[in-house]
C-alpha cells in the first residue's frame, strides 16, 4: 500500500533535476566566486597578499596615482591573483581597506592552464 | 580486443568516448569537500548520468581521472599507480585549488607541491570546492579537449611547458617505485 | 561512589601527585612526574570516576616535551595530568593498559614527537610516509624540512614567507 | 582453519575515501582488523603554528570538508576564551544556526551513505535530494556550499539578512516533513531493519571502555553530549534534547542520527525565530595572552577537542586536534570482531568515518584476538 502511495506522490510531483546546461542553477548573491580586482580603487597596500592563506596574491609593479580619502597617493604595486589557486575564503575582501579586491558571484571557468592570473 | 586503426572504427571509438566518459575519482589527500561535491553531482539535483558520465571505482574502466586535492607523500606512489592502470588515452582533471597548487596546504611538510609533479594534468577547475556546475563544466572542457586531441592525433600538439612558480628540479616524476 | 565528586574532593585527592590548580570552572590541572602517572591515572579512575580519556596532548616546551592526559568522568569535570619529559631521553611508561584508547594516541605521538612509550606493544612508525627518516620528528619545534632533503625521491619544498 | 588476510584500499571500488584495511579473517568471521589511515596526513598542526589567527582559520576549516564549521568554531571559541572576549549574542546564534545546519547535512549525508552500502539506493537518492535544501540554505548564508568561512576571532564574518532568514524558514517545513518520514522509515523499513539490527553490537560498558564518542556512544546508552554538558554558543538558551538509544547496534546509531536530525531542525527554527539584534562581532586584539585551553565541541560525528596553547604572540604555540573519528576507531575495531566480512562496510559506515579528519594524524588499531 505504501508503495502505491509513494509512487503516486512521485508521479504527481515535479522532477527535482535541474537540466543544467539549459537551465542554470541559481547562484545566490552571497556566493563567493571568481575573484575580481578594481584597479582604480587599489592603493597598493598589499594587505590582501599578507592575509591570503593560500598565498596566491602576489604584488606586481603597477605604478599609478589613486584617490584615497581625498588625497592622491602614488602607489607602486598592485595585486595579481592566480585564479585556479584561489580558495575563495574572501579574507582579502574582508581586509581590503577600499574594497578594490572582491569576490563576484560568478563561476570561474575551467581550463587547461593552471597559471591563469587576474590583475 | 584491439581496435584496428582505420578511419571509421577510430572515429566510432572517439565518438563513443565523448558521449559517455567514465570517471574515476581519486582522493589523493583532499579534505573530503571535493568528494562530497562530486557525489552531489551524481545525485538527483544535478544527475550527471544524463550525459552518460559514470563514476567507476576501477581505474581500468575509466577515461578521466579526477584528482581531488593535493597529493600527500604517502598517496603519491599510489596515485601514480592508479594513473598507470588507466587505458590510453587518459585524461586528468585536478579539482579545486588544492589540485592546482595545494591551495591552503601549499608547502606543508607531508605533501607534494602539486598534482602536476606526479601525473600530467589536463584540466584545472577553480574553487575550494568547485560547485557541482563547475565540475560539470570541467568534464565538458575535458571532452572538448578529447575531441581536439582526436583531431590532432594525440596529445603532442599541446605539450605542456614546465609549470612556472614552483621550480621543478628534483621533484620530477620520480615517485617511489 | 558515596559522596559526589567536586572540584574540592579532586583537589584533595590528587594533592599527593603534585601541584593541583583549577584552570577553568570544570577543568583541573595536575602537574606530576612520569614515574607517578600510572598511579595518578589509577587513582583518578578508581576513586574519582574519571573513566574516559579525551585525548593525550603533546607540547614541545623547548627544553622538555610535555604530555597532558585529559580525562573526564560522568561528573563532567576534566582533569589534565601533565608530565614533562627531557628532550634527549623522552621515555615514559604506557597507559594503554589502563585506558584502551590511549594506544592510538601514543602511536601518533611516537611518530610525530619521538616519545617512546614503554610497554606499548605496537610502537612502530605508521603515520608518516614509509621512507620517512626515523630520527626526524616533524612536530618538534626545532624541526624544519631542509631545502635539499629528499624523501623517496620527492623534494619537500620549503615555504617562502611564513 | 588458517587465517586469511584480506587487504582493501586505499583505492578500491567500494571505498569512497583512502583507507587501508587489513582484515584478518577466519573463514567468514573477522578475527581482527588493522587499519592504516594516514593517507591524508598533511601536517596541519605544524602549519597552524606558523600562521597568525587570521590566516589559520581557513586552514583549520580544511581539516575536514564535512565538519568544516566545527573546526573553525572550536578554535575561535578557544582563542576567544583565552583572550577573555565575550561574543555578541547575535554572533552566537548565527554560529549555532550554521553548526546545526552542518549537522543536518552531515547526518543526511551519512544516512544516504549507510543506505548505499546496504544497497538501498532509493534512500540514498532521497536523502541527498533533501540535503540540497540544506546546502542551498548554507550557500545563501555563507557563500559556499562546503567551507562556510563564517568564523573569525571575535564573532562571525557575515550577517544574516531578513531575506535569508525568511528563505531558511521557508525551507524548514519541507525538511521537517521529510525527516518525519525518515524516522518512520528507520523504524519500519524491512530492508534497513534486516541489515542494521544486531550488527556491530557494542554495550554501554564497551562504549565507555573504548572511548566511543558522539552518536556511536549515544546509541549504546552513554548519555554524553558536549552541547549539554559544557554548553557553548547558544545551546544553553535553546530548548533541545539529547537523543540516546539502548540498542547499541547500527540500528541504534541510525535512530540516534535521525533523532538528532529532528532536534537540529528544531534548534535551527528556534534560533532563526529568536535571532537577537545587535552587532555580529567585537574587535579582537591581534595577539593572545599566554594560556592554554581544552576547547570542546560536539561535531556531527562526536566530541571534537582542540588543545590550544598560546604564547603571547599572534600565533599559537601548539594546537592539538583530537577528531571524533579518531576516538571511534578503537571501538569500531572491537565491534568488527566475530562479525561477517560482508558487514564491514555497514559497521565502518555506522561511525560515520571522516578520514581526512582522522588522518591529520594516524592510527593503526590493534585488537586483541580474545577481544570480547
Amino acid at each position: 500500500m505504501s508503495v502505491l502511495r509513494e509512487m503516486l506522490e512521485n508521479f504527481l510531483s515535479r522532477p527535482i533535476t535541474i537540466l543544467y546546461p539549459k537551465e542554470k542553477i541559481p547562484i545566490p548573491d552571497a556566493f563567493r566566486g571568481r575573484v575580481a580586482i578594481t584597479d582604480d580603487k587599489c592603493i597598493g597596500c598589499s594587505k590582501c597578499s599578507l592575509v591570503c592563506p593560500a598565498q596566491v596574491i602576489t604584488m606586481i609593479d603597477g605604478p599609478r596615482e589613486v584617490e584615497f580619502k581625498g588625497k592622491t597617493l602614488a602607489r607602486k604595486k598592485r595585486p595579481q591573483v592566480k585564479l585556479y589557486k584561489c580558495i575563495r575564503c574572501a579574507l582579502c575582501e574582508r581586509h581590503c581597506p577600499t574594497g578594490a579586491i572582491y569576490l563576484k558571484n560568478e563561476l570561474s571557468s575551467s581550463g587547461t592552464d593552471g597559471e591563469v592570473v587576474i590583475t | 580486443m584491439a581496435v584496428p586503426d582505420t578511419g571509421m572504427s577510430r572515429r566510432l571509438v572517439n565518438w563513443a568516448r565523448a558521449k559517455s566518459p567514465w570517471i574515476t575519482v581519486y582522493n589523493s589527500g583532499a579534505c573530503n569537500a571535493c568528494d562530497i561535491e562530486i557525489i552531489a553531482c551524481l545525485m538527483p539535483r544535478f544527475d550527471v548520468e544524463r550525459f552518460g558520465i559514470l563514476v567507476k571505482g576501477s581505474p581500468r574502466h575509466a577515461d578521466i581521472l579526477i584528482v581531488t586535492g593535493h597529493v600527500t607523500l604517502k598517496q603519491a606512489s599510489r596515485l601514480r599507480r592508479v594513473w598507470e592502470q588507466m587505458p590510453e588515452p587518459k585524461y586528468v582533471i585536478a579539482m579545486g585549488a588544492c589540485g592546482a597548487a595545494g591551495g591552503v596546504f601549499h608547502g606543508l611538510y607531508h605533501m607534494m607541491a602539486c598534482v602536476d609533479c606526479v601525473v600530467p594534468v589536463d584540466v584545472y577547475v577553480a574553487g575550494c570546492p568547485p560547485r557541482p556546475d563547475e565540475i560539470i563544466n570541467a568534464v565538458v572542457t575535458c571532452l572538448n579537449l578529447m575531441a581536439e586531441d582526436a583531431a590532432h592525433g594525440g596529445k603532442e600538439w599541446r605539450r605542456k611547458k614546465p609549470a612556472t612558480g614552483a621550480d621543478t628540479e628534483g621533484k620530477s616524476c620520480t615517485v617511489i617505485p | 561512589m558515596t559522596r559526589p565528586v567536586t572540584v574540592e574532593t579532586i583537589t584533595e585527592r590528587m594533592k599527593e601527585f603534585g601541584v593541583v590548580e583549577q584552570v577553568r570552572k570544570n577543568r583541573i590541572r595536575v602537574k606530576t612526574v612520569p614515574d607517578r602517572i600510572h598511579d595518578a591515572i589509577t587513582t583518578s579512575q578508581a576513586m574519582l570516576g574519571f573513566d574516559r580519556l579525551i585525548t593525550i596532548s603533546t607540547v614541545d616546551n623547548g627544553e622538555t616535551l610535555e604530555l597532558l592526559y585529559h580525562l573526564i568522568g560522568s561528573h563532567r569535570i576534566i582533569i589534565s595530568l601533565s608530565i614533562e619529559l627531557p628532550r634527549d631521553k623522552p621515555v615514559t611508561p604506557t597507559v594503554s593498559d589502563l585506558l584502551l584508547p590511549a594506544g592510538i594516541y601514543e602511536r601518533q605521538i611516537h611518530d610525530l614527537f619521538g616519545i617512546t612509550f614503554e610497554g606499548n606493544p605496537n610502537m612502530k612508525k605508521i603515520i608518516l610516509n614509509e621512507d620517512w627518516p626515523g630520527d626526524e620528528f616533524p612536530l618538534r619545534k626545532d624541526w624544519t624540512p631542509g631545502p635539499d632533503v629528499f624523501y623517496g625521491g620527492i623534494r619537500v619544498e620549503k615555504r617562502e614567507g611564513s | 582453519m588458517p587465517e586469511v588476510v584480506v587487504s582493501i584500499g586505499p583505492q578500491h571500488p567500494a571505498l569512497k575515501e583512502p583507507v587501508n584495511f587489513k582484515v584478518i579473517a577466519d573463514g567468514e568471521k573477522i578475527v581482527r582488523l588493522e587499519l592504516d589511515l594516514s593517507y591524508n596526513h598533511r601536517g596541519i598542526e605544524k602549519a597552524a603554528e606558523q600562521r597568525n589567527f587570521i590566516r589559520v582559520l581557513p586552514l583549520l576549516e580544511r581539516v575536514c570538508g564535512i565538519c568544516s564549521h566545527s573546526h573553525a568554531t572550536v578554535f575561535s571559541k578557544g582563542i576567544e576564551e583565552i583572550m577573555g572576549l565575550s561574543i555578541p549574542p547575535r554572533a552566537q546564534y548565527i554560529r549555532t544556526i550554521i553548526a546545526e545546519l552542518e549537522r543536518m547535512h552531515s547526518h543526511l549525508l551519512w544516512l544516504g551513505v549507510a543506505a548505499h552500502v546496504i544497497g538501498f539506493n532509493t534512500l540514498f537518492m532521497w536523502t541527498w535530494r533533501d540535503r540540497e535544501a540544506v546546502q542551498d540554505t548554507l550557500e545563501e548564508m555563507s557563500g559556499n556550499r562546503v567551507h562556510y568561512g563564517m568564523n573569525e576571532i571575535g564573532g562571525v564574518r557575515r550577517d544574516l539578512t531578513p531575506a535569508q532568514v525568511e528563505a531558511a524558514l521557508a525551507r524548514l517545513p519541507v525538511l521537517e516533513e521529510r525527516i518525519k518520514k525518515y524516522v518512520e522509515m528507520v523504524n519500519s523499513e524491512e530492508t534497513m531493519l534486516i541489515r542494521f539490527r544486531d550488527v556491530g553490537k557494542m554495550s554501554r560498558e564497551e562504549a565507555l571502555k573504548y572511548g566511543a564518542v558522539g552518536p556511536t556512544a549515544r546509541a549504546s546508552g552513554v548519555d554524553y553530549d558536549v552541547r549539554r554538558d559544557d554548553p557553548y554558543l547558544a545551546y544553553a538558551e535553546v530548548p533541545w534534547n539529547v537523543i540516546t538509544d539502548t540498542h547499541g547496534d547500527v540500528y541504534g546509531r541510525t535512530r540516534v542520527r535521525v533523532g538528532e536530525l529532528w532536534e537540529s531542525t528544531q534548534i535551527v527554527r528556534y534560533c532563526l525565530e529568536n535571532l537577537p539584534a545587535g552587532p555580529i562581532r567585537v574587535d579582537a586584539p591581534k595577539t593572545a595572552p599566554k594560556g592554554e585551553i581544552l576547547s570542546r565541541y560536539e561535531a556531527p560525528r562526536g566530541e571534537l577537542a582542540h588543545f590550544i596553547r598560546t604564547n603571547g604572540t599572534d600565533k599559537v604555540e601548539r594546537v592539538d586536534i583530537r577528531t571524533p573519528t579518531l576516538a571511534n576507531w578503537t571501538s569500531v575495531a572491537v565491534c568488527l570482531v566475530n562479525q561477517n566480512i560482508a558487514d564491514i562496510p555497514v559497521i565502518v559506515a555506522a561511525i560515520d568515518p571522516c578520514l581526512s579528519c582522522t588522518s591529520r594524524l594516524t592510527v593503526v588499531n590493534r585488537v586483541d584476538k580474545v577481544g570480547r
